[in-house]
Formats: C-alpha cells, structure tokens, sequence
C-alpha cells in the first residue's frame, strides 16, 4: 500500500509517500495512524497528535473507524489551510 | 465544469462572466474571491499553496453537491490554484447562482467554510526570513460547524 | 468611484475587476449581482426600473459609508442601473473588499438589505398582458432590520 | 416649493411634479403628507396610508418630524423595490 505525506509531515518526514505493508492487525485509518508512530522517531513525533490528521482512502476522505483493507492510496493529511 | 484545480494564474472577472454566461433564470449571482495578502504588519514575498489535486477534485465536488443541494442553488462553481502565488494574485474564486439573495450569498459562504477545513490545500508564507507553514484556525472549525446546528 | 447610478448596461466581469485592481493588501473580495428574471411560473419580457439618480446617489453613498466603517471594509462599491432590461441583463451590482471573508460577505449582505428597502429604485414588469409595479416585500424589511439587533 | 412623485404614485396621480405654496401651518414632511391628501381626491386616495411613505428634502431622505421649510424640491416616495 502507498502512504502519501503532505505539508510539513512531508517536510518533517523528509519523504512524500512510501510503500508499506501493513500487519494483519492494522484495519483502520485510526489503526494505520497508530502503526505509523510505531515505525521511527520522526514519525511517532510528527504524529503524536493523530487526532489533528484527516485520512484518505483513494483520493476520498475517510472517518478513522472506516477500513483501509485493499487500498491502493492511503494519505496522512495535517489540518489544511486553503480557500 | 464546477470544479477546477490548477496552478495557473485565472482572471477573476473573465471566469464570473463565464459563469453567469450559463445562468438559467437565475436571479442572484455572489463571486467570493480569495486573494493572496501582504501586508505592513505582515509582509510577504509570496504565498506558497500545495495541494493533493485527485482528492481536492472530489472534496470540493462533494462539497459543491451539497451546497447545491442545500440551497437550492441553480448553479455553483469553485475554482482553486495551488504552487506559487505573489501578493494581489487571486487564490479561489467561489461562485452561486440562485433564485433569491438569500440562497446565493449562504450558499457561497458554506462553501467557503468547508473549503477552508475540508479542502486539501495548505498554505506556505515565503518572506525574506524564509518559508513557514500557515496554520490552521480554530475560528474556521467553528465557521464550518455553524452549518451544523443550522436549520 | 463607489457609486453609480446609469442608464447604460454593464459588464459584470469587468467591473469586477476593475475593483480588484484598487485592491490594497485586501485579502477577501465578495461581488454580488442582481439579474432580471423571467421564469416559465412568471414570465415578463423586460423590467423597467424607475429611479430618482439625485437621491439614489446620496442614499448609496451614506449606506456604502455605513459598511464601510461597520465591517471595517477597505472598500465597497454599488453600481445600480434604471431603465428597460431584458431577461439575463445585469441590474445592478454591490462589491467589497475586506481583509477576511466574514467582512466581505456581511459588508456584502448589509449593502444588499440597505439597498433593497432604501435606495429610490422602483421595479415594473412588463408581460404581455402589459406593465405592473413590483410590490415591496416585508421580508425585505425583516432582512433589514436584523443589523439593528445585530452587533 | 417642488414636489415630486414617483412610480405608482407619479402614475395614480398623472404627473411626476407640481409646484405648490405651502400654508403656514405645514412645517413637517408629516404634515406635508396630509396637507397634499386634502387638495384633490386622487390625492387623498393615493395618498391614504401615509406612513408606507418616505420622504425627501432636496435629495435627502428625512423623517416625518423632520422640517420641510425652506426646501426647494421635496418628493414623496413609495416603498422602494430595487436591489
């Protein structure tokens, strides 16, 4: 599955997306967001306020009870700032 | 199209011609255009805007269905660019149609308010310091959610 | 100039933007425009607006002064036509520019209202049955009358 | 002193303007309206709801209380319907 990042979690991340392969366990955008901050410091740091995060599942957002199971696209999305 | 996503420059009174050219009895046209802002107390070089264009594409047109919907609006359009932007330049153009006043000015301030919170674009100030991320208002959170309570 | 009383038709886009370009480190600008209507339910082949341009001019410009310094907006401008126009025509248009988008839009409104019930412009409808004077609504008053409360 | 009449009003009474001298007693754009009802019937008719009303002194509108001495040109017009 490919993780986008945008923003400054791009920035702090240093990278814009990834492929990952996710455990079993992992179901959920909240699930997805919780296994991330697992992964390295830079991303337990960026993401230590998850709920500020929206999710998107192939380009529609996505509450973070909804599955991400057989998604192509997963992004990781900081409060957003437009209009 | 009512939704356009792009990061080239727009004429701001060329698209609401364009817009009102598709009107159809309508009898209320708001344009809401956002414009890129420098100011004494805050100077800027440049606004920086990016964007997850696909999702941007199909937020926005959800957003658009509803307000639609809501407001019983003839017609509504959005326009949004992202990349780099100086100060004067428009950002987005909003636009409603409808019957009566009433409708298309709430319609195109709701569309505003979801824009702001709903929409995938996020804002980097460029001065002579450097670059630093625009963040996000707690005061349009509570702008949205006043369409909550709402009729 | 920020009032304008004509005979002579106008283009929406245009004046729109040549508002914008007086634009100073505004960052919100909100266009309204006032169509004539002819709908299948209500059918008119032109409405004739009469109006008395001395007093209209004074009215406008108090009302716009008002906005101005209730919504702290850095600029308004009103632009109403009298006359015969056809269905589709522009008939007038209310612009403001503010800092932020709540300004624009309650300037925006405000001017509306105020026009609506004071601004010497009186609407006839021409069918082919022949002409009949619009009447005023009360809910043009009630719309008025909430910036009495308001604030 | 020049009167003006708009809209409905100018065409229930078949002119647009006339030129009247004023009693005495007629101080007010109030008393104005009421004089005017009791100089012809197509006045007094059109005239029969006086407070839909505005009135206008030299091109600006002023209350009912409101003096009319001296004006040159007052108007009497019905509710307004543009915007």
């Amino acid at each position: 599955m490919k993780i986008l990042y945008f923003a400054w979690l791009r920035e702090r991340l240093n990278r814009s997306e990834e492929e990952v392969t996710l455990p079993p366990e992992v179901q959920t955008a909240g699930d997805l967001l919780a296994w991330l901050a697992t992964r390295d410091e830079a991303l337990a740091l960026a993401l230590e306020k998850p709920a500020q995060f929206k999710v998107s599942r192939d380009a529609r957002i996505i509450g973070p009870e909804a599955s991400i199971l057989g998604a192509n696209t997963v992004a990781i999305l900081p409060p957003m700032t437009g209009g | 199209m009512s939704v356009r996503i792009t990061d080239q420059p727009f004429d701001p009174g060329l698209l609401s011609n364009a817009f009102l050219a598709g009107d159809n009895g309508a009898g209320a046209a708001v344009t809401f255009t956002g414009i890129v802002r420098s100011t004494p107390e805050r100077p800027i070089t440049a606004l920086i805007l990016e964007c997850y264009p696909e999702l941007a594409e199909n937020e926005i047109a959800a957003i658009v269905e509803r307000a639609k919907s809501r407001f019983a609006l003839t017609a509504a359009s959005v326009l949004h660019r992202h990349g780099r932007l100086l100060p004067g330049e428009p950002i987005m153009q909003v636009m409603t149609l409808a019957p009566h006043r009433q409708a298309a000015f709430e319609g195109a301030q709701y569309l505003m308010d979801y824009l702001k919170t709903d929409a995938p674009f996020w804002k980097q100030e460029e001065t002579p310091a450097g670059r630093q991320w625009v963040e996000a208002k707690a005061a349009d959170d509570a702008a949205r959610d006043r369409w909550l309570s709402a009729r």
